[in-house]
């Protein structure tokens, strides 16, 4: 039926849709844990994602129609669901937003993991690992971003704010998320590049994990004239697939990094939709410690609760 | 005297005759009634309305598309050039101060926008689907530059007042929809009383026989292309009043194949030479069907491609047993 | 009007296709232009409308230069250009096609549909014409699309009509209504070029001539001057010999029947039933609407049938795919050159292998050479006049496409060919070789069904003739029983039932 | 309508003949020039075969497109199919333990794609836009369903040999570039060479007189589709081994619109009945030097789709000069 059921609360959950796996993952866990708690505490649901704002805004005041007692709103662009975030507001339907933020507009509660202080970390070990290096002079690095929405942003501005200012971007690339894009991209440039400059580069800082599946795979490949001086390699996610890189990457040389940034964060945005539910009152502000992961520690958080819930699907 | 050459006598004859010229509507009210079956509600007049206000922004695209279609052309650029108009739009809103400004900047950004399209497949002699894929990659990327990743957001001292354009009503009736219903009733008027009309048809038909026929074919495409275009910046405009912030990398993505679709399950070929407005209008409809159905019944999010891909070809098989032979 | 058109040359790449050609026409006069296909007739026309510009030469229509020549122009200057092939927008009705680019209009921007309507219906009614106005193009035969097209160009007062072959389609009926409207603009003071590769039809209308071969101005004179004879000689540039094919030669008619066509019926047509014997030159004629059209589809299996049988060397062949049809030895030459005969993308070479390829071709690749030499074949059977064989098929005159297009389905040596007015477009001189080709076709043990409208071609080679009316066969004549007169009865209804 | 009178008659003859016939080799010869002007580097041996290994994946999939727009029409689904069948490929891959069951099992899979296209069709009358869009978004939301967001990774076991598939040489020729240069080749003679090729361009050219020289249409379109979707199974094991691991989401998106690029500015006419499969050839590698001059030149990251967007139209509009009068 597509009304709530007489007398059954319900919660209506908006996410983007799937177009890297951090969104498809965490919309598996979104829709999965939705599910279960609407069936453990006898809620209706509904789950709608989409791939831009027009068609969210569009979501949320389908499902602001069917009158909720809570939506859980993870924005495409944050700013650009303002208006239908407000429509909610002013509907008296409470709102709990996720991820992304919507600058002026005060939700009932905001959750997130914390994009600005995986910035800040990256540029932290980056300070920390090439402490030699940075006593000598400047430090060459590679930048591959995500896509130009406001968490690369936050990643990058958080980086920028506590890296040593003697490290030198050389190139940035947009990659749109993509493996295969920032594969080729790195193809490209070891091909098209002087070895010189090649060999300058130290470091390459990204925006994910999938994003580095793709470099790895691309300096696999080279068999240029080059040497290869690249020392370390950072994504965001921990996911299964960077694990086995700190296994057995293929590379000598390098090392890698990661920040955890789960997609089952969603889960806890979905609970503080089910605690409104409940009556309970809401802080304004939450944040998802993120955690940094590298080859000293991978094996204690692969053991740990969040790892093990990430892949309990 | 008069000399019908379709005969009537026959029975099969008015279902052909139905199933030919207002099959959209039998897919219209195919879906219209999934939709009440899935769930009464949707019978409620704020969720009625509600169909035409969410498809407000990607119909008067539609509107264009129809045009572009019917003349046996293409347009990719919806989207990317709705994202560069809008995302300037709040630009020249924000430093303007000015509503009207803001419409007007995008409105002749949108027949600008559409103009190039138009020079680049006349003068320029190349195909519309690569013109078309160009500018979509070309605006997004001018638009992503200048946004350099932040969002264009509507200051604070315009943001009530613009984004009632959008979500605003008059008697009850949202403001969108009376621009959705405005637009179509012109380009409806436009396609079937004037000039105009005929020769964006007859270039779709049959170029050769246009042109001999003293029609200035470039002429008629640039014309079309900048009619889309102006539509395309009333969209933006739109767009922005409803989001109140535009992101660069996001906004108005997908919309040309939205626009398309509908046109295309509102009945009009994709070969040209033929067209109805009012089935673009129904199209537009239908799209906004699929989703809320989507919704309502819950489909796994995952799945709303398989579904919403089966609906659009049962809805199109339905007008399309006639082709073959 | 009062045309003159001097000294003008077109090249098309390396073939010259107009070497300094003049043209005078003078007010209220029919001016005829002959000339075999190729010879420049379309292109001096097309010159003259504005299609294209000519290299060189000069245009004067009532003593005043014209220069930069468009198709809008033309039309301002009362200028009406019927042209060869179809040129209508499938997709409108016909009076929008027939208003196409001149709609008229109330307040400036609003057609006004019901004003059209009306005044394209009373132009088609007084040609006797019986189409709707506002009825789909797409829905029109060939020859109703033809009609359109003349109609179109008697909407608008006009002071010259250009005409290239507009009545290839046409029967004698539509063709003498044609006539007596042209008669009676002539009388207004109009001014007409008429382009036809049907003397009869030019003798009948035109009062002078103007002849061209390949490209050159030959001579010009009045219709009254000379004759049949002479027109033709003029034209082909040698000895004429005027000869009945048939006559004085015994009929190789045998007595096997090779289709036997029983109660067939379609949308148009009703119990058509014949047999087809071997060796036969088998005609079938009738008016617009009698349903020679969709029957010629139909035998082929394009057109799809109610109830009925067509057997073939006693198999069934109803039912079946166009492919089955021409695997069984049915070959067919369509009417309507341009949307059913050519590709136009295809180059002249792959248009005349492409129903080769269909049925005969068996191995994996196909060789250039025997496409070559397949197309230069045809090229001296048919006497076709084209450059380079790898050019696209549109770069032809219209008799040289249709040429091509025969030649398409001889290769495939088929039993049975269904001929849909196969020499439409084609000029004096080659329509004559290929009566003979058909006549020979006939001798070597194959069995054709012409359709056609023409009783000249009906009487060289017709073995038996069928007239159809109102969808069902009105009557069958021996060679011995034709002529044109019984024809046209049948075919009008005035006498029924079968004689044999 | 696309043929217009095309008029040969100036004395530029030869010029005109190289710029109809050859100019997809002047665009290639001016990129060329170009990528080299803006880096000596390009010319190395292992950026120039890097061309070949970064192509052969879009690359293969054009050569399906060119059939497919040389018949007069459009497949969206390449992407969306590609990511079907390379996540479904890896999983038969990791349980079968054979690099060939994987690869018999993705071109199996992918003509079993293309035949549901060429039915829809076909048999449906549906307009090959709308079928492939509908398609497009189904088989994306099968794979994301079946993936439920998660990666299809190669299994350890498996490995090793199977990215060698991608990523091995032989005699320091890249693999890669083999497979781009078998099927091309493959292609180029099918169109060139056997009737099938006749055929197809003979549907793109004039429908109704290939149906009445013989030529069923139907089954030259159906089986179109089903000569690409089995190349689209091709691509997938090729992309499968290329990353070893496939994101459902967004595996292949935009390979679409990559080799419909590559097709056209080939100088294949979108409007069917002509295409040179040597063209799509050369346009592939022409969007990889495209891609590569981006970076040689370090243009800022967002600018790269206006960059890219203008470099196609300038490509095309060398060689489109010749189609209005
Ligand atoms: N578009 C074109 N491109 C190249 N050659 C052309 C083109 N149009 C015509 N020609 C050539 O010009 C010559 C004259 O052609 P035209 O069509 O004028 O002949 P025509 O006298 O009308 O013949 P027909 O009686 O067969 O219609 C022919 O040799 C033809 O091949
Ligand atoms: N497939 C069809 N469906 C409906 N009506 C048809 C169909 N084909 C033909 N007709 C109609 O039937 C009538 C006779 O058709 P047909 O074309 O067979 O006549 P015809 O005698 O062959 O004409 P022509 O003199 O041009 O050869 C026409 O009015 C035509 O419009
Ligand atoms: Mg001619
Ligand atoms: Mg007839």
């Amino acid at each position: 039926g597509g009304t709530k059921e007489a007398g059954k609360k319900l919660i209506g959950v908006v996410t983007p849709s799937a177009d890297h796996g951090f969104t498809a993952e965490s919309i598996q866990h979104a829709e999965a844990h939705v599910k279960k708690v609407s069936a453990q505490y006898g809620y209706d649901y509904r789950f709608m994602t989409a791939a831009e704002s027009g068609e969210q805004s569009n979501a949320v005041e389908t499902i602001l129609g069917m009158k909720p007692g809570v939506i859980v709103l993870w924005p495409v662009t944050g700013d650009e669901l303002r208006s239908a975030a407000q429509s909610v507001m002013d509907a008296g339907v409470p709102l709990v937003v996720y991820d992304r933020f919507i600058e002026g507009l005060v939700p009932n509660a905001e959750i997130s993991g914390d994009n600005v202080a995986i910035g800040e970390g990256v540029g932290r070990y980056f300070n920390e690992y090439f402490k030699a290096e940075l006593a000598q002079g400047k430090v060459n690095y590679l930048e591959f971003k995500g896509d130009s929405s406001t968490v690369p942003m936050e990643r990058t501005n958080g980086f920028l704010s506590t890296v040593d200012p003697k490290f030198t971007v050389v190139q940035s690339f947009v990659t749109n998320w993509s493996q295969q894009t920032s594969m080729e991209q790195m193809e490209n440039y070891l091909n098209t590049k002087s070895v010189a400059e090649i060999e300058s580069i130290k470091a390459i800082f990204t925006h994910d994990d999938e994003i580095v599946f793709g470099l790895v795979e691309a300096l696999k490949n080279y068999r240029g004239p080059a040497k290869i001086n690249i020392r370390l390699i950072t994504g965001v996610s921990a996911g299964e697939g960077f694990m086995k890189l700190f296994e057995n990457s293929g590379l000598t040389g390098i090392e890698f990094m990661t920040y955890t940034f789960s997609p089952s964060m969603v889960r806890d945005a979905v609970d503080l939709g089910v605690k409104v539910l409940q009556g309970e009152t809401l802080q304004k502000e939450y944040k998802v410690p993120t955690e940094m992961i590298d080859k000293t520690n991978y094996k204690a958080y692969m053991q740990g609760d969040l790892y093990t819930t990430r892949y309990s699907l | 005297m008069k000399h019908p050459i379709i005969d009537f006598s026959n029975k099969k004859e008015l279902w052909h005759e139905i199933t030919n010229n207002y099959s959209h509507w039998l897919s219209f009210v195919f879906l219209f009634v999934v939709a009440i079956v899935v769930s009464p509600a949707f019978l409620s007049w704020s969720n009625l309305t509600n169909l035409f206000v969410q498809g407000a922004i990607v119909g008067i695209c539609a509107m264009g598309m129809s045009l572009v279609i019917s003349a046996g052309m293409i347009d990719l650029s919806t989207g990317s050039s709705v994202a560069l108009l809008s995302g300037l739009g709040v630009v020249v809103l924000n430093s303007s101060g000015s509503l009207l400004v803001a419409l007007l900047f995008c409105l002749v950004g949108g027949l600008l926008v559409g103009t190039i399209n138009g020079l680049l497949v006349t003068k320029g002699g190349i195909a519309p689907f690569i013109v078309t894929l160009a500018t979509m990659s070309a605006w997004r990327s001018v638009i992503n530059q200048l946004g350099q990743g932040g969002p264009f957001t509507v200051s604070p001292a315009m943001y009530q007042g613009f984004r009632n354009v959008a979500a605003g009503r008059i008697l009850g009736i949202p403001h969108l929809m009376i621009f959705l219903i405005i637009i179509s009733v012109i380009t409806a008027l436009l396609m079937s009383k004037t000039k105009f009309g005929r020769y964006v048809y007859a270039v779709g038909s049959n170029q050769q026989a246009a042109r001999l026929s003293g029609i200035s074919v470039d002429r008629v495409k640039a014309l079309i292309f900048m009619y889309a275009g102006t539509l395309y910046g009333l969209a933006a405009f739109l767009l922005a009043s409803r989001l109140t912030s535009i992101q660069a990398a996001s906004a108005g993505s997908g919309y040309e194949m939205d626009a398309i679709a509908a046109v295309a399950i509102g009945g009009t070929s994709m070969d040209g030479g033929k067209g109805k407005i009012i089935g673009t209008f129904l199209g537009i409809l239908m799209l906004r069907i699929i989703h809320t159905v989507l919704i309502m019944a819950n489909v796994p999010p995952f799945l709303n491609g398989l579904v919403q891909g089966i609906i659009i070809i049962v809805a199109v098989l339905a007008q399309s047993k006639r082709k073959n032979k | 009007m009062i045309l003159d058109m001097q000294d003008i040359s077109k090249a098309f790449g390396s073939v010259q296709a107009l070497k300094g050609v003049s043209l005078h026409v003078g007010q209220g006069e029919v001016h005829g232009i002959l000339g075999e296909n190729g010879a420049g007739k379309t292109t001096l026309m097309n010159i003259l409308a504005g299609t294209f510009p000519p290299d060189s030469g000069h245009i004067f229509l009532n003593g005043e230069e014209v220069s930069n020549m468009t198709p809008m122009k033309a039309m301002n200057l009362k200028i009406r250009f019927i042209h060869q092939e179809l040129n209508l927008c499938n997709d409108l009705k016909v009076y929008e096609n027939m208003f196409l680019g001149e709609e008229l209009t109330k307040k400036k921007f609003i057609v006004d549909k019901k004003t059209q309507i009306q005044r394209a219906q009373a132009v088609l009614d007084s040609m006797k014409a019986p189409i709707d106005a506002n009825a789909n193009v797409d829905g029109l035969e060939t020859a109703q699309k033809q009609l359109v097209e003349i109609a179109r160009a008697l909407l608008f007062q006009s002071e010259l009509i250009i005409m290239d072959e507009p009545t290839t389609a046409l029967n004698n009926q539509e063709i003498e209504n044609l006539f007596s409207i042209m008669r009676e603009l002539k009388g207004q003071g109009v001014s007409f070029i008429y382009i036809s590769h049907k003397m009869p039809e030019l003798f009948a209308i035109c009062d002078k001539y103007t002849v061209l071969r390949d490209g050159e101005f030959i001579e010009t004179g009045r219709f009254r001057d000379i004759d049949v004879h002479r027109a033709t000689e003029l034209l082909i540039g040698k000895v004429h010999i005027d000869r009945n094919i048939k006559e004085g030669q015994p009929s190789f008619v045998e007595d096997s029947v090779v289709m036997a066509v029983k109660g067939l019926r379609g949308q148009a047509f009703h119990d058509v039933t014949f047999d087809l014997y071997k060796n036969e030159i088998l005609f079938i004629t009738g008016l617009q609407g009698s349903g020679t059209n969709e029957l010629a589809m139909a035998l082929f299996g394009a057109s799809p049938l109610t109830a009925g049988e067509i057997m073939l060397h006693g198999q069934a062949l109803h039912g079946r795919t166009i492919k089955q049809f021409m695997r069984n030895g049915v070959g067919m030459v369509p009417r309507n050159r341009k949307e059913r005969g050519i590709l136009p993308d295809l180059s002249i070479r792959d248009n005349t292998s492409l129903a080769y390829f269909t049925v005969k071709h068996k191995k994996l690749f196909i060789s250039d050479k025997e496409e070559s030499e397949r197309f230069e074949r045809n090229k001296l059977k048919m006497d076709i006049r084209s450059g380079s064989q790898s050019n696209p098929i549109t770069s032809l005159s219209g008799g040289n496409q249709q040429k091509v297009i025969i030649g398409k389905w001889l290769e495939i040596d088929a039993d049975v060919y269904i001929m849909d007015n196969p020499t439409q477009g084609i000029d004096v001189g080659t329509k004559f070789a290929i009566y003979e080709l058909i006549d020979d076709m006939a001798k070597s043990g194959k069995s054709i069904i012409v359709f056609s409208n023409e009783y000249p071609e009906i009487h060289q080679i017709a073995d038996r003739c069928l007239i159809m009316y109102k969808g069902r066969i009105s009557g069958i004549l021996n060679r011995t029983e034709l002529s044109e007169v019984k024809v046209m009865e049948y075919s009008t209804g005035s006498i029924q039932g079968e004689s044999t």
